[in-house]
């Protein structure tokens, strides 16, 4: 039973992302910051562990429940692990919130910012019409256990397939675990290998500033390029370079406000249902969608674009980037 | 009178539970060679140490060519002084060259920066030249002899300029012929002036050598002598306050009738024995003796399982048996003492009753699978009480025992297993006069009980006191046999050990 | 020289960190609401039971003078092969799940016994090189995918809900898991090796010194299989506990966070890493004060970042202590006179 | 007893890296395009050069009879709390990056001296225990924000992009890598310090036997600070050399990825982990094995998840044949009958 709002008390919302310390988050944290500051009777703030360990997400929510918060926003690094504290967590009334969780088993809503094999299909899109419709392209994930990241490589072979056969996979999809290091030697060792090689398609943020370095140790600017999900600030300076053609995102900030807001209408007994504007653009008018385990999934259609043409919009005045 | 080189004054040391040195005095001159008596346990090593700069003692002084140093030196300043000590374990570095652990000391010394592997190899040169020895000074250390080790570890005390060497039972680890050679050096160095003073159990070795003798007690000085005016049984009277009688051994197993315990026939391994036939009865002490690396050890780890033959038979009790390890001989009966005591018998982290007691504390398990506590505390006093362990309680860590007490832990521990066959390896290495008689009698004591008993040992003089028959062993082989110990001479023997008499043959 | 029951209570470690968990018990219980209550101890002894099971393993290994690091890659191999194997053949018994994840453990212990014994490589290198090989074999070859709790069979997750001596609260039901239940067991199974067969003595002696051990006639050889065997036999059941305690199996999991934890109970317990000394009461103490410190930080406002700069200090803090206890009733003993540099 | 020139060169564990190095170049070259060309072996050395100093680091502790552990948390510190500092103060300069990293890296190396020599904790546990100590602190107070390629001061990326010899080529310009210089100043110090100073011989000898260097008037507390502090140092240069190759700072790099493979390199040079035995040529050897292993698995066609597997199979196949190499060794010099335990 939730408890009734006394006038002093605030809503204590907080937000467990994967991984402190990345850009990513920094950026979701601005969301739930902006968040907090928009709703007088919220107080919304963002935590998360300094590695990606399922564990010690674990560990942080059960922080959350002993402190008696009245809602959690996860961004799981593996869905299946929260489970259980999850359940925990409901039972004791807090609203669970997941982010990039489709298949989350047993959260209030889980918030997407797009359908995931939509999203690969962009992607790929944008890839293959770069490289004229033909030749070899590698994909990375950040782990081969992320289930998100398997969809949008799903997708963008899925794309690939039916319309570019003629381009080709060189490898099959290569892990990176998510650091930038391993995703800069893996791309020069896998370009080195097959000289063929005109695309490499990221999924974790590190993948492109790896890759693009590679390519352009490797001298290959122009020839080949790094393509997938990024951010302007990491992956800006290659897309200037040309070692980077493109990269695509949904904006962290947008998607946390939005997990924050469901908490809130469901915390204060409004409903949520298709077309309901959550309050930031791409989310403006969303559909809903129950999962296998009959969890409703809140789709967006926010991802963002970026290429030499319109890096310049997600620059402040001073030169620093926006995101 | 000359200046003393070395002046120690009243020095006190107290450990908890022991007073290790209790007012004791030495004075060394320089040029002479001064050696250090005493039983184990009386205070020698602990001296030595504090005059080293490795032991503060508690009161006292040190005085060095006229310069006072309080009760206590560091090591550094004993060292400027012209002070080196050989520890009994040499202190050497197994993984540099021969040439660098002479050198190296040296250098640092000096105060040395930067290393000049040119000098290095020169003084290491010189230093071996100066006691006329040959080693190859670019040979890791570890690839070195125990004898070789220890010449290194001589040369580098002469590297340094030393006024005195000091030397921990040198004697105990090498062969008569480098006793000899090592002696030899000494007398060339005390010609040059330099001092010697040394400890020593081996007391034909300290009339063979020493000007002047200081006599131990319980940590307390008996008194400083000139060598010329002692005898053994003076000295070792003056060491224990008591005579010694040795009992030769007798024991005829064909007139006793004693059963055949274990035989070996062609027993060999290539470079290490040949051909060896042994019977050892019940009831006898048989003698193995011979030069260090005629292969008695190799020969007895085989008998113990930890050295496979490659040919011949073992025998025990009539049948043919094969012995692959320790427990294979355990379960034989055959128990082995081994050579090196230098920490591989003992468990320097326990206490002493926990050692003694290590070997037969299965035996000591009831009924109820329990340790029967008080059968287990009455057998470790009961041999520290028989071989006179020093020690205020046998509770304490094995590692607060002096060298020779140390070396009793480990026969201690052996002997309570009570095999039947029982295969000693050098039963007193270490270990003072007194108390080479007392064990002596231990082993005879058990040989009556109808124990079968193999003594190797380098000491001739031993081996006519313990046993009642010898083999010698030369190059691996068994080169002679004396079945009457009473009617041959000591030189005899030792002519066979090395091979002076000219024989092959059975004598 | 006997000592007088309560001096001779003082002079061990194991009162000294009896303390300590009363200390930060007393602490806990005065800061906080939760810490008191027979939940949240039945619950913390429920989730340290991986972690106490895992450390009796550390503390055998360590005691007989060697060390085994690739114990988390054990753990986590035989819980996810053990697992995948159910689902591929339909099975759903737990029996089945122990007994494969322990048949794996025995072999991986002893395929590190057989490198340590062979070839005479350090145990630490070996085993950090198994770890490796075990984790990347996992992999490589049984797979990534993770397992969720909606497909880990019945039988798991049932063990995991087992308890006994079940009572009725004003917040439902407690009981003493039976996780609780396997870690008593493996304590007294562990003590009983150690202390009360000459097996035990063995491998006290061989930590003490091999070589002597040998020449005493212990099979060496033979009480280093043992060992490893035995180490992994403990890590194949921590994996079964650990997957019906969170019922989801990945194959990251353990390997992430059970080495520090594990090395810190053992060493703060006052075992020594040098071989031949531990005890199984000082090990098990030290686990609880890692599980408590581990699980009440927060209780206490301090974030939960600072756990793994927290175990840090407790090892420093608890090997320092350990040292000067030790050194100054070695003075008192009168051993301690010449300082050995280590 | 002089051995003959080929004999001597054959007795040597170097002559075997040396052999594996080439086998495995022509493996490479006959398989593979991409191998043998001025550009990848340039790129693969410039790599390679941050584990090369991390190997020389930790071949001096285990020289010196140590061990130190915490060397990636210290590199990452440096590392981190240096690009921090010069973005919070302005400060753009190559040599303020290296001042800043360097001087933490001394710091915490002598910090784990002081644990060391000062508690006489084993140094195994000491800087397990600081390595969580010194990350966990890191997180904690320093923070855990990521520094993206476009924030790292210019000074930086310009240093990582520094060459000499620089060469025209079909594909750019080619050159050796500033870092290969740095790698190759501190294969010089080391080998300097190591076989041409008593300090070098101090280390040695204290890896030989720490009591024996007592006695012989080494200042052994003083070696050992020596030691801790120079692992530092490297640590510190490793730390500004990594960031200026990747271009982008957070705080969990180098900690997740450098332990294990500079423990394989060291370990497969032939240093012996037991102390006193091992040479620069065959750490540096051991370096070069594993990049190439690191380097060119997905060349030959094995899959990137392989990596974790690969360097596990290559320790253990490295020390077995360490161990045989030194057991025929011995055996030929007649000391090897009575087989010793460990
Ligand atoms: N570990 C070993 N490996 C190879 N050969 C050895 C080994 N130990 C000894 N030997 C050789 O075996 C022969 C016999 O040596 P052993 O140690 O048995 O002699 P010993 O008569 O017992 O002498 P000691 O008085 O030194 O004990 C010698 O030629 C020696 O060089
Ligand atoms: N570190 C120590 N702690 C406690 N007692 C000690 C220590 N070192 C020596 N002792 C004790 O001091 C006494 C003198 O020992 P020391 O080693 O000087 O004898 P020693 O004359 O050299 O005997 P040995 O001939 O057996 O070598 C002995 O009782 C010994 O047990
Ligand atoms: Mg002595
Ligand atoms: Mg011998």
């Amino acid at each position: 039973a939730r408890e009734e709002r006394t006038a002093d008390r605030q809503f204590q919302i907080a937000m467990v992302v994967k991984v402190e310390g990345v850009a990513w988050f920094d950026n979701m944290r601005l969301g739930i910051e902006a968040f907090d500051r928009e709703h007088a009777d919220v107080r919304a703030w963002q935590t998360g562990a300094d590695t990606a360990d399922p564990a010690a997400q674990v560990r942080i929510i059960e922080d959350l429940i002993a402190q008696g918060v009245d809602a959690i926003l996860i961004v799981p690094n593996d869905p299946e692990s929260l489970v259980p504290v999850i359940e925990r967590a409901r039972a004791q009334g807090i609203v669970v919130v997941t982010h990039e969780a489709s298949n989350i088993r047993n959260a209030d809503f889980d918030v997407e910012a797009f359908n995931n094999l939509e999203y690969g299909a962009h992607m790929a899109s944008v890839m293959a019409e770069w490289m004229g419709g033909s030749g070899l392209w590698q994909p990375f994930v950040g782990h081969l256990t992320s289930t998100t990241h398997n969809e949008w490589v799903d997708g963008e072979i899925a794309y690939l397939q039916q319309n570019h056969p003629n381009i080709v996979k060189a490898n099959r999809r290569l892990e990176e675990n998510e650091n930038q290091q391993v995703a800069y030697e893996r791309s020069l060792e896998i370009l080195r290998a097959n000289p063929n090689i005109r695309a490499i398609m990221g999924s974790a943020m590190s993948t492109m500033p790896g890759a693009a370095q590679a390519i352009e140790e490797l001298g290959l600017v122009g020839r080949v390029a790094a393509f997938g999900t990024c951010l302007p600030s990491v992956a800006g300076e290659y897309v200037e370079s040309g070692a980077a053609e493109s990269f695509h995102f949904w904006v962290p900030a947008d998607a946390g406000y939005v997990s924050a807001n469901v908490a809130y209408h469901l915390l204060t007994g409004r409903e949520i249902t298709a077309g309901v504007d959550l309050g930031r653009p791409g989310y403006n008018s969303i559909t809903i969608q129950n999962n296998e385990h009959g969890v409703p999934v809140i789709y967006g259609q926010a991802w963002m674009s970026v290429n030499k043409d319109n890096l310049d919009e997600w620059r402040n005045p001073d030169g620093s980037w926006k995101l | 009178m000359v200046q003393a080189l070395l002046e120690v004054r009243n020095i006190r040391k107290a450990y908890a539970g022991v007073q290790a040195l209790d007012d004791v005095s030495l004075t060394v001159a320089p040029g002479e060679v001064h050696c250090l008596v005493g039983e184990n346990g009386s205070g020698k090593s602990t001296l030595i140490k504090t005059v080293g700069g490795a032991v503060q003692a508690d009161s006292g002084e040190i005085i060095i060519n006229g310069t006072s140093f309080g009760s206590s030196i560091s090591v550094i300043q004993s060292i400027r002084h012209g002070i080196q000590i050989i520890y009994q374990d040499l202190s050497l570095f197994p993984n540099l060259t021969v040439a660098e652990n002479i050198s190296l000391s040296q250098m640092i010394e000096q105060g040395e920066k930067l290393t000049n592997w040119k000098r290095i190899r020169e003084v290491a040169l010189r230093s071996l030249a100066q006691i006329e020895e040959h080693i190859d000074v670019d040979l890791p250390l570890d690839r070195c002899s125990m004898a070789q080790r220890q010449i290194v570890a001589i040369s580098r005390a002469l590297t340094q300029g030393a006024k005195l060497i000091i030397m921990d039972e040198p004697t105990s680890a090498i062969t008569a012929e480098d006793v000899r050679r090592l002696f030899k050096a000494v007398r060339r160095l005390n010609e040059q002036g330099v001092a010697m003073l040394f400890v020593s159990h081996k007391l034909n070795e300290v009339f063979e050598i020493a000007d002047s003798v200081t006599v131990l007690r319980d940590g307390k000085k008996v008194g400083d002598y000139q060598a010329s005016e002692l005898n053994q049984d003076k000295l070792t009277f003056l060491m224990s306050g008591q005579n010694l009688e040795y009992k030769p051994f007798q024991f005829d197993p064909e007139k006793e009738g004693a059963p055949l315990l274990l035989e070996t026939r062609r027993l060999r391994k290539v470079n290490q024995f040949h051909d060896i036939d042994l019977k050892i009865h019940a009831g006898e002490v048989v003698g193995l003796t011979g030069l260090v690396g005629s292969g008695r050890t190799e020969l007895a780890l085989s008998l113990f399982g930890l050295n496979p033959p490659e040919g011949g038979d073992i025998v025990i009790d009539g049948s043919l048996v094969r012995i692959k390890g320790p427990e294979d001989a355990k379960r034989h009966g055959i128990s082995y003492l081994p050579e090196d005591r230098h920490g591989q018998g003992l468990f320097g982290h326990q206490t002493i009753a926990d050692n003694v007691v290590a070997t037969v504390i299965d035996s000591l398990r009831g009924t109820t699978g329990l340790i029967d506590a008080r059968r287990r505390d009455r057998i470790w006093q009961e041999w520290i009480d028989k071989l006179k362990i020093k020690t205020p309680s046998g509770h304490n860590l094995v590692s607060s025992l002096s060298g020779g007490n140390q070396q009793r832990v480990v026969l201690a521990k052996w002997l309570a297993v009570e095999p039947r066959v029982f295969i000693i390896d050098g039963p007193t290495i270490g270990v003072d006069v007194v108390s080479k008689a007392r064990i002596h009698d231990v082993i005879q004591e058990l040989a009556r009980t109808g124990m079968g008993i193999l003594v190797i040992s380098d000491e001739v003089t031993e081996i006519m006191q313990v046993c009642s028959r010898a083999l010698v062993m030369r190059k691996g082989r068994i080169v002679a046999e004396f079945t009457d110990l009473q009617s041959v001479q000591e030189s005899e023997i030792s002519q066979v050990v090395a091979g002076i008499d000219g024989s092959e043959v059975v004598a | 020289m006997k000592t007088s029951f309560p001096k001779a209570l003082l002079a061990r470690h194991e009162t000294y960190l009896a303390l300590i968990i009363i200390l930060f018990s007393i602490v806990l219980a005065n800061a906080t609401t939760g810490f008191l209550t027979a939940g949240n101890l039945l619950s913390v002894m429920r989730g340290g039971a991986g972690l106490g099971i895992l450390s009796l393993a550390f503390f055998v290994a360590l005691v007989s003078g060697g060390i085994d690091i690739s114990f988390p890659a054990i753990a986590i191999s035989g819980q996810y092969i053990a697992i995948r194997a159910m689902l591929a053949f339909g099975i759903n018994s737990i029996w089945a799940a122990f007994g494969i994840s322990i048949a794996i453990g025995i072999a991986y212990g002893l395929f590190n016994a057989f490198l340590i014994t062979k070839f005479k490589i350090p145990s630490m290198i070996a085993t950090l090189a198994t770890f490796n090989l075990y984790h990347g074999a996992l992999l490589e070859f049984v797979g990534t995918e993770a397992v969720n709790v909606g497909r880990i069979p019945t039988s798991i997750t049932e063990f995991g809900r087992m308890a006994i001596f079940r009572f009725e609260t004003e917040q439902g039901p407690l009981g003493l898991s039976i996780f609780v239940v396997v870690w008593g067991a493996a304590i007294a199974a562990t003590w009983f090796i150690m202390r009360r067969t000459m097996l035990g003595r063995g491998i006290y002696a061989i930590g003490g010194d091999a070589e002597g051990a040998k020449r005493a006639g212990f099979r060496v050889t033979r009480i280093r299989y043992f060992v490893y065997g035995y180490v992994g036999f403990l890590s194949g059941i921590m994996g079964i506990i650990h997957v019906s305690l969170i019922r989801f199996a990945q194959p990251n999991n353990i390997v992430d966070t059970a080495l520090l934890r594990v090395i810190a109970a053992v060493i703060l317990g006052g075992t020594a890493i040098t071989g031949g000394r531990g005890t199984i009461t000082g090990t098990t103490l030290g686990v609880i004060i890692i599980i408590l410190l581990d699980r009440h930080l927060i209780m206490l406002g301090i974030p939960s970042a600072w756990t793994e700069f927290f175990i840090g200090i407790v090892i420093v803090v608890g090997v320092i202590a350990t040292h000067l206890r030790m050194k100054i009733s070695r003075v008192r003993r009168g051993e301690l006179v010449v300082d050995r540099a280590h």
